[in-house]
This record gives structure tokens, C-alpha cells and sequence, in this order.
């Protein structure tokens, strides 16, 4: 048993577990400590500037401040669901953690599936905004949770035709092998639409502007979680906010390089910190892209996804799957 | 082809926005941080009205003639006063406006005949009940009259 | 000129209509007709066909009389035609709320403040004031009034 | 479990969905109530009243001048064009001569107000579509009207600057070069608005072929302002009845085509270019001489009525008022174009949907308290 318990694999688990934990956690502050000020350097003002230096603090004052509000239950609100629901956004998240290539070996648990884990979880987000918009008991949030389902399915599916084309270049499914093959030319060269359209379907998989329509917030108020307060609140925001990593993470593996540096130059740099600036840099993108355009309308979204997407994407499986034939 | 050429200048239109935000991030922010660095106020800002000290006689020159009440629309101002002497003039002994009524417009200003009113440069202005709207202006004057004999003789 | 046009066609159809042409433009419209309350909404449609749009209706309380006062007005410069309407206090003037669209609401802020209620407006409901008000404030016997005249006070 | 009731019954297609009193993009105080099947819109009902404060009793109970400060709180964006227009009437009533440079003064001020009333209207009808970026540099824009407003009156929102018989302070050359620096400063912004939302694809499909008021429509409503000449009728009461000193300017009246929001957009982006041009031509002949001219301290008019019809940055915007002969107004009424704006959205909002509504409701620039009164 206790041989069992120390082995590697057992130990790894653990350790990434609680590092898992602790990263999320304090990546998810930090990012809404980071949109804050680059929306506020967009936008010509600093952002959060009081608690600690330059506001860095800021967000674990809020995060404080969440924790110690009052939950407000909805009258005739389903109550299970009520509290579950923001529980079960937050728990796929975590999950992707454990496939993720931070660097080489850097992995918490190997998987030779481990594309098809992350999209396949990251799909039940979808299903607790669902929950949280149903048991609200509001029309605001029902609307905005049925917003969400028909949004997800939409971009579900480029997003998985644009990862297909890179799977079918590297035949695995493994996060790894897939670095591994970028280890001098990047995917994003060799793939650009594919990877276009994996940033742009992230996007709206993520419900980040231009495509919150779930939340819009002028429209809806604030979508499905109007009628959440505290720490329910808190959990959607932390996990809207661990999503962007994570998928910003899996394009960094996919399409960047992952932990190599840009044309095999690695310059000394250890692996994990290249992953981590790509990653940051795309959630700088798409921080950026949020504070700059306007909100798309939601038919507008589902004709952009069914025909422009969708389409495209499979084009452009259909051409790597020849020209790989071909080769 | 149309359906391209939708995408392309689609996309192209976004990429200009961008471009027009990412400027943005390097210009020079436009935020005061309010209690640390303050704004210079106008010559003309209103805040609301007190009494003019002047030179000659060191305090106002009210007469309590209420014009400034009558003409008031919103009913903010009291006024009152004495005669000193019998056959003298009416001086005023007693001037009070509730704030929260006020609306700056300005027009006890332009009646009073003594050009006694002027607008106050108070803008930090702070209660918590309504009764701190009220405000003294006869009590006002002394305390600026005070602050000023204090300057003179440090000064 | 639509103007003068309208004021031929009104002629035709309300041939007792008063005519007054403002010349020197010191009320700010350049010609008013008052009409009887029966004729209203002839001249609404004589208005409307003609291209006219309804600027506003408002109302007048006198000792003697309400009054109704429409502003039409259409697209050119110096068009504006008053018409007014008198009626007694216990009357009740047709609404133009099936011609003119928009007379709607309009009628239904008079009623609002005057308790003028128009025949063939289906929904009177208060506008600006609070659903539950059964007072009308603009009425010359509410709250602080400085005067309560007649018409030929003011307009000789 | 207990029984729950989220939207209606399902043997019920349509329910309503209750937009407002306190809704983020109700612009104030508006609630509408939707009937919707689905994200459609089958009947729109609007609720106003709820910042009535009777101003127009107020008018009844008050000498003119103390209305004065009233006629700002009614479209508080336009506060300056309202006063503007009030102390018009008042002056037409009376007969009170201005003088040659309060005309001007008046004229910059108003036309800055203008434009700082469509910067805000910009930004927020950015910030309806889900932009926020562009209200904050709209809002920086406007920032700089406000100082120069601010120099010159004392006061950022509520002016109460006009005077019957010209304005209650002079202008001095720090005024002309903040106002002329911000002209320059306006004239490079067109073209970053331009790229940042103008061009932009999703603002386009956002606005065009939304919300078509046409010029049917519009007569049926009474509708004036921009959202009038958005459908191709160029009816601006600036030109159609000079009023003050406009007809002296070389200005545009821009109009649309279609009258849907992106006309809309277009027309008033194109006014506040057009407000650029009369201040400018404003600054460049302002006259020197007095800037209030002696008016009497009891004010009594003849007996009589007048009309005074003005542009507000919203549309036609009229001051009637009736005069027995005493100090006060017999009868203070005010048109405000808002009324009739809102007034369309009956007939406009059904058969779109709930993110058009509020794209719609943006793209008329409605001030409720102007039109609740």
C-alpha cells in the first residue's frame, strides 16, 4: 500500500493536485487583476490603483468581500440546483489542469487522450450555466442560459474541426506528441485558418465578448447569473476567468509551440516559462478583442458559426486530409 | 466570391479597431486620482452662495431687504436683521439656506443690490443627515473673518 | 406652399371655420383656426393627407372653456397651423388617436392633467402620472393657482 | 418537491418579459413591457411617468425667471439648448432686444452642448451594443465641453446660463482658445471613431436594416430630430425657422436614406461635424460690445401666447406660453422630442428582437425625464 501510495505516478497526482489548486486560484485573481488594467490602459485610465501596488491586491480584497456576502436565494428557485450549479462550472476546469503541457515532463497526468479529455469536459460547462439560468427562477437568466446551449453547440463544432486538422497532422491525441511535433515550425504556420477559427470558437466557447451574449450584460442584465450574489457569483466569475487559461493553454499547445521556443530557438529559457508568455500573450488577446468591439447579435452569431465556420473548418480538413495524403 | 469578400474586409474592419485600441494602450492615461491630486476650479464655479467680506468694512454689507428670498424659486433662503440704530439702516443678523434645495441658478446673485452674494468655491460638501445641508452663512463669515485675522497677525 | 393649400381644403370641408393669419410671426406659427369640436377630426384628416404631421396637443383651462390646441406642421419652413378647439367643461371632443397615430399618447397626457376625456381613444390609461391618479394637476383648481381667468381675458 | 414556476405554462407560447424600471440600458427611467415568443418581440408597451415632477405646474406657479433653472433639469444632456430656447421665447413674448455678441456666445454654447449630448449619446449607445470602450473616449471627449462649459457658467450639467437678454456672464479669450484647441483636438478624432466603430463590421450588422423608422412613420409620430432626417427629410428647425443668429452660418443639414439605426448614427455623427463648423464660424465673428442688455427687474409681459420652436439636440423642442398679463405664465407647456420618439417604438419594436429592442431604444436617444417632465 504504502509502496503503492509513494509510487511516482500517486505522488505526481497529489502534488499536482494541490498545485492545481493553488495555480488556479491565484491565475484566475491575477488575470481579473490583468483585465482590469488593460482595460483600464485601453480605455485611458489605470485601472484598480488603491489596495497594494498598483491594485494587485485588489482582487483578493474582492474575492474577500464575495466570501463574505450573503447568498441570495431566489423565491421558488430550485434550491439544489441553485447552489450546484456554480460547483459544476467550476469543476471541469480543474480537470483540465491535469493534461495540460506546462513543459516537458511537466505534465500531471499523461494522458494519450488528453485533447479529447479537455474538450469533452470543458463541454459541461455549458450544462451548469444551464442549471444556474434554470434554477434561477428569472426570465433574464433563462434567457441567457438558453442563449448559452444554443451558442456552445454551435461553436463546439469548428472548434472541433479546427483541432481535428492538427490531430490528423500528428496522429495522437496526446498533448505531448503534439508539442513535440511543433518543435521547430509551429502549427499556426502551417494550419493559420485552423487556428484562427480555434481562437475565434474559444472565444465564444468561453462566453467572453464579442460573443457574452449569455450574459449581455445591456441586454440581459447579466444573463444566467442575474440572480447569483456571493460566493455563486464569485465561482462563475473565477471560472470565466480559468476557462480563458485553459483555452488559451490548449491553443498555446496546439498551435504555438507549447513549451518550444519560436523556431526551435528556446534561448535558454526553460519550457515552462515559454508556455506560460504564450498563453498570457493570447489571454492578452483576447482581453483585448473584448475591450474593443461590440457585442454580435445572437442570430448573427449562429449564422456566423453555420456559415462561415463551420464551412470553412471543414474545408479546411478536408485539404489537410489531402494534402497529407498526398505527402 | 461576394462571400469572401465579406469575410476579408469583415476581418479587415476588426483588425482596424484594434489597431485604434492598442494605440490607446501607450497614450497617457486622463484619470485624476481624486483625493490625491485635485483639479483647479473655474473662476466661475458655483458652489453654493456665502457672503462677500469686503475690504472697506471687513465683514458684509447685507440689509436683509429680502429680495434674494422673494426671488429664490425654490425657497432656500432666510433672511433676517435689525436695525442697529433707530433710524439707520437694516443690517442682516441672520442668513441661512438649506443647500439640499438649491439649484445654483443664481439669481439671489444677480438681484441682491448690495452685491453682497457671491458663489463659494465648496465643493467637498458632506453629511449624513439632511440638516447638514443647512448651512449658516452669518456663522460662515465669522469663521472666515477669524481665519483671516489669524493669517494677518502670523502673516 | 402646403399651407395655403390646407387652408382652402379646410375651408371647403368646415366652411365656418375662423381663420387668423399671423403676419409678423410673433406667436411662432404662421396661421390658427379655431374649429368647433365636431370638426376636429375633418380637419385631422384634411391634415393628414396633406402631407402635415401633428407637432402636439395641449390644453388650456379657462373659467369658461377648455381648450384644445393642436400644432400641425409639415417638412417646409414657416408652416405651423394652430387649431384650436373649444368645448365646455362637462363636453367631451372626439380623438384623432385613428388618424394621427401618435395623438395617441398625446391624448392621453391631456387627459392626464385636464381629465379631458376623448370619445374613441381605447386607452386612457395615465401616461406621466402615477396608474391610480384620479386628479388632474393642470387644472386650474389644483393646488396653488395664481390665477383662474376667463378666455376673453387673455385673448380679448 | 415543491412545484415550480419558471417562464408561463407551456400551452402558453408568449410571456413578457418585464425591461426595465431598473434595466442597464433603460436610459433613466423607462420600463417597457415585452410581450416575447422566444427572443422575438410580439407587442412592446412602454411605461413612462416614473420622473414626472410637474414642471409644467411648476412653470404656472413661478415668475419666468425662476423657471429658468426648471428648463436645464428637463433634457438634462441639453441643458444649455433648453435654456437657450426658454430665454428665446421669454425675449419673443416680451420683446426683449439681445445684443449682437450674447446671440453668438449663446450660439457656441448651445452648439457645444449639442455636441457633447451626442458624444455621451454615442457612448452609450456603443456601451447598449456591448462596446465599452468607445463610451470611455467619447466620455473624454465630452470631458473637455463640460470644461469649457464649466469656465464660462459654473456648472458641468445644469447651466442655467442663458438670461433674458443675453447670458449672465461674458465670455473671455481663455474660453475661445480652450474651445478652439478642442475643435482641433475633434477634428482627429473623427477619423478613430470612424475605425473603431463606424467601419467595424459587427457595429454595421448590428445597426443596418434595424429598427426602420420611415417617413411615413415618422409623420404618423410627430417624429423630429435626427431621427427624423435619418429617413431622408431634412427638417431642421435651425434652418426652416432660423432662429438667434443661425441663419448666418454655412451649415449641412445631414440626412439618412433608410431611417434605419445605422442612418441614424450616421445622420447625428454627421451633425456633430456640422456643430464643429458653426462654432467655428461662431468664433471667428464674435462681435465685442455688451453681453446682457438692461432688462427690467419685474418682468410683465402683454397679454398674448407665443410659440417658440427650437432645436434641441434631440429634435424640435417647443416653449409655449400663454401670458395673462401677470409675472407668471398662464400656461407653461413644453413639446420635447423625445415624446414623439419614444412614441414610435410602439409600432417599431415588435417582430424584432430583445437585442434589437435595446439597439433601437439606443439609436433613438430618448431622455426620459425629458419626456416625463
Amino acid at each position: 500500500m504504502s509502496e503503492g501510495f509513494l509510487s511516482s505516478e500517486w505522488l505526481r497526482l497529489i502534488l499536482g493536485l494541490l498545485i492545481v489548486l493553488g495555480f488556479s486560484q491565484l491565475n484566475a485573481l491575477f488575470l481579473v487583476w490583468l483585465e482590469r488594467k488593460v482595460a483600464g490602459h485601453i480605455q485611458l485610465r489605470p485601472g484598480p490603483m488603491e489596495v497594494g501596488p498598483h491594485g494587485l491586491l485588489q482582487t483578493i480584497m474582492d474575492g474577500i468581500k464575495l466570501i463574505g456576502k450573503e447568498l441570495i436565494l431566489p423565491l421558488q428557485a430550485d434550491k439544489k440546483l441553485f447552489f450546484v450549479a456554480p460547483v459544476l462550472v467550476f469543476m471541469p476546469v480543474l480537470v483540465g489542469f491535469l493534461v495540460l503541457p506546462f513543459g516537458p515532463n511537466m505534465v500531471i497526468h499523461e494522458m494519450n487522450v488528453g485533447v479529447l479529455l479537455i474538450f469533452a469536459f470543458s463541454t459541461f460547462t455549458v450544462l451548469a450555466i444551464l442549471a444556474g439560468g434554470w434554477a434561477s427562477n428569472n426570465k433574464y437568466a433563462l434567457l441567457g442560459a438558453v442563449r448559452s446551449v444554443a451558442q456552445n453547440i454551435a461553436y463546439e463544432i469548428p472548434l472541433l474541426l479546427a483541432v481535428m486538422s492538427v490531430v490528423i497532422m500528428v496522429n495522437s491525441l496526446s498533448f505531448s506528441d503534439i508539442v513535440n511535433a511543433q518543435r521547430t515550425v509551429w502549427f499556426i504556420f502551417l494550419q493559420p485558418v485552423a487556428g484562427l477559427i480555434y481562437l475565434i470558437s474559444a472565444t465564444a466557447e468561453t462566453n467572453r465578448a464579442p460573443f457574452d451574449i449569455p450574459e449581455a450584460e445591456s441586454e440581459l442584465v447579466a444573463g444566467f447569473h442575474t440572480e447569483y450574489s456571493g460566493m455563486g457569483f464569485g465561482l462563475f466569475f473565477l471560472a470565466e476567468y480559468t476557462n480563458m487559461f485553459i483555452v488559451s493553454a490548449v491553443a498555446t499547445s496546439l498551435f504555438f509551440g507549447g513549451w518550444n521556443g519560436p523556431f526551435g530557438i528556446s534561448l535558454g529559457i526553460p519550457g515552462v516559462f515559454w508556455f506560460l508568455f504564450k498563453t498570457y500573450v493570447l489571454i492578452f488577446v483576447i482581453m483585448w478583442v473584448r475591450w474593443t468591439f461590440p457585442r454580435i447579435r445572437f442570430d448573427q452569431l449562429m449564422n456566423f458559426s453555420w456559415k462561415v465556420m463551420i464551412p470553412v473548418s471543414l474545408a479546411n480538413l478536408v485539404v489537410t486530409a489531402i494534402v497529407l495524403k498526398l505527402i | 466570391m461576394s462571400y469572401l469578400k465579406d469575410i476579408y474586409y469583415g476581418g479587415l474592419s476588426l483588425v482596424e479597431g484594434m489597431a485604434v485600441t492598442f494605440r490607446r494602450l501607450f497614450r497617457p492615461l486622463v484619470t485624476v486620482q481624486y483625493p490625491r491630486k485635485k483639479i483647479p476650479l473655474f473662476s466661475a464655479f458655483r458652489g453654493h452662495t456665502e457672503l462677500k467680506i469686503f475690504e472697506d468694512t471687513g465683514t458684509h454689507k447685507c440689509i436683509a431687504c429680502g429680495q434674494c428670498e422673494k426671488v429664490c424659486p425654490s425657497n432656500v433662503i432666510q433672511v433676517q436683521g435689525k436695525k442697529e440704530q433707530p433710524k439707520g439702516p437694516k443690517v442682516g443678523t441672520h442668513y441661512v439656506i438649506d443647500f439640499s434645495k438649491c439649484s445654483l441658478c443664481g439669481l439671489c446673485i444677480e438681484i441682491c443690490p448690495t452685491d453682497t452674494l457671491q458663489f463659494s468655491k465648496e465643493y467637498q460638501l458632506v453629511g449624513v443627515t439632511q440638516s447638514d445641508c443647512v448651512i449658516d452663512l452669518m456663522a460662515r463669515l465669522a469663521r472666515q473673518v477669524e481665519e483671516k485675522k489669524t493669517q494677518a497677525i502670523a502673516a | 406652399m402646403k399651407v395655403q393649400e390646407i387652408e382652402r381644403v379646410i375651408l371647403e370641408k368646415l366652411p365656418d371655420t375662423i381663420f387668423k393669419r399671423d403676419e409678423t410671426g410673433k406667436t411662432g406659427s404662421s396661421w390658427s383656426a379655431v374649429v368647433a369640436a365636431s370638426g376636429i377630426r375633418d380637419a385631422a384628416k384634411a391634415f393628414e393627407t396633406s402631407g402635415f404631421f401633428l407637432e402636439d396637443i395641449m390644453a388650456l383651462d379657462f373659467q369658461d372653456t377648455f381648450e384644445l390646441v393642436y400644432h400641425f406642421n409639415c417638412y417646409e419652413p414657416g408652416s405651423r397651423v394652430v387649431v384650436r378647439v373649444l368645448f365646455g367643461h362637462d363636453q367631451v371632443p372626439p380623438s384623432i388617436c385613428d388618424i394621427f397615430r401618435g395623438a395617441g399618447w398625446l391624448e392621453r397626457e391631456v387627459h392626464d392633467f385636464f381629465g379631458i376625456s376623448f370619445s374613441g381613444n381605447p386607452d386612457l390609461r395615465p401616461l406621466l402620472l402615477p396608474e391610480d391618479a384620479d386628479y388632474h394637476p393642470l387644472r386650474k383648481d389644483f393646488g396653488k393657482v395664481s390665477a383662474y381667468r376667463k378666455r376673453e381675458d387673455i385673448y380679448g | 418537491m415543491a412545484e415550480r414556476q419558471i417562464a408561463s405554462p407551456a400551452s402558453q407560447k408568449i410571456y413578457s418579459l418585464n425591461l426595465g424600471p431598473q434595466h442597464p440600458s433603460t436610459h433613466g427611467v423607462l420600463r417597457i413591457l415585452l410581450d416575447l415568443d422566444g427572443e422575438f418581440i410580439v407587442k412592446a408597451d412602454p411605461v413612462i411617468g416614473y420622473g414626472h415632477r410637474g414642471h409644467e405646474k411648476m412653470g404656472e406657479n413661478r415668475i419666468y425667471k425662476q423657471f429658468l433653472p426648471n428648463t436645464s433639469r428637463m433634457d438634462y444632456l441639453s441643458g444649455m439648448i433648453f435654456n437657450h430656447g426658454f430665454a428665446l421665447a421669454v425675449e419673443k413674448l416680451i420683446g426683449i432686444e439681445v445684443p449682437e455678441r450674447a446671440k453668438y456666445i449663446r450660439v457656441i454654447a448651445s452648439e457645444l452642448n449639442r455636441i457633447s449630448s451626442h458624444l455621451l449619446w454615442f457612448g452609450t449607445y456603443l456601451m447598449d451594443l456591448g462596446g465599452f470602450t468607445p463610451f470611455l473616449y467619447a466620455f473624454d471627449d465630452r470631458e473637455h465641453i463640460l470644461d469649457i462649459l464649466d469656465s464660462v457658467s459654473g456648472s458641468r450639467l445644469t447651466y442655467s446660463y442663458c438670461r433674458f437678454g443675453g447670458v449672465c456672464r461674458d465670455v473671455d479669450a481663455a474660453f475661445i482658445d480652450m474651445t478652439r484647441a478642442f475643435l482641433k483636438r475633434m477634428a482627429g478624432r473623427w477619423a478613430d471613431y470612424d475605425n473603431l466603430v463606424t467601419k467595424n463590421i459587427i457595429f454595421i450588422n448590428r445597426t443596418r436594416d434595424v429598427g426602420i423608422i420611415d417617413r411615413e412613420l415618422s409623420r404618423q409620430y410627430g417624429v423630429t430630430g435626427p431621427n427624423l432626417r435619418a429617413c431622408g427629410i431634412g427638417y431642421d428647425v435651425r434652418k426652416a425657422e432660423p432662429y438667434e443668429v443661425y441663419d448666418r452660418f454655412d451649415f449641412e443639414v445631414p440626412t439618412g436614406s433608410k431611417g434605419d439605426a445605422l442612418d441614424r448614427y450616421d445622420v447625428r455623427f454627421k451633425e456633430m461635424q456640422q456643430s464643429c463648423r458653426i462654432i467655428d464660424q461662431a468664433l471667428d465673428h464674435l462681435p465685442g460690445g455688451p453681453y446682457l442688455s438692461k432688462v427690467p427687474q419685474k418682468l410683465v409681459p402683454p397679454k398674448g401666447e407665443v410659440y417658440f420652436a427650437f432645436e434641441s439636440a434631440r429634435g424640435l423642442t417647443a416653449y409655449y406660453l400663454v401670458s395673462d398679463g401677470s409675472t407668471s405664465p398662464y400656461r407653461c407647456h413644453i413639446r420635447v422630442p423625445s415624446f414623439g420618439n419614444l412614441n414610435v417604438l410602439n409600432e417599431v419594436l415588435p417582430e424584432t428582437m430583445v437585442a434589437d429592442a435595446i439597439s433601437i431604444l439606443g439609436s433613438i436617444d430618448v431622455v426620459i425625464p425629458e419626456i416625463d417632465r
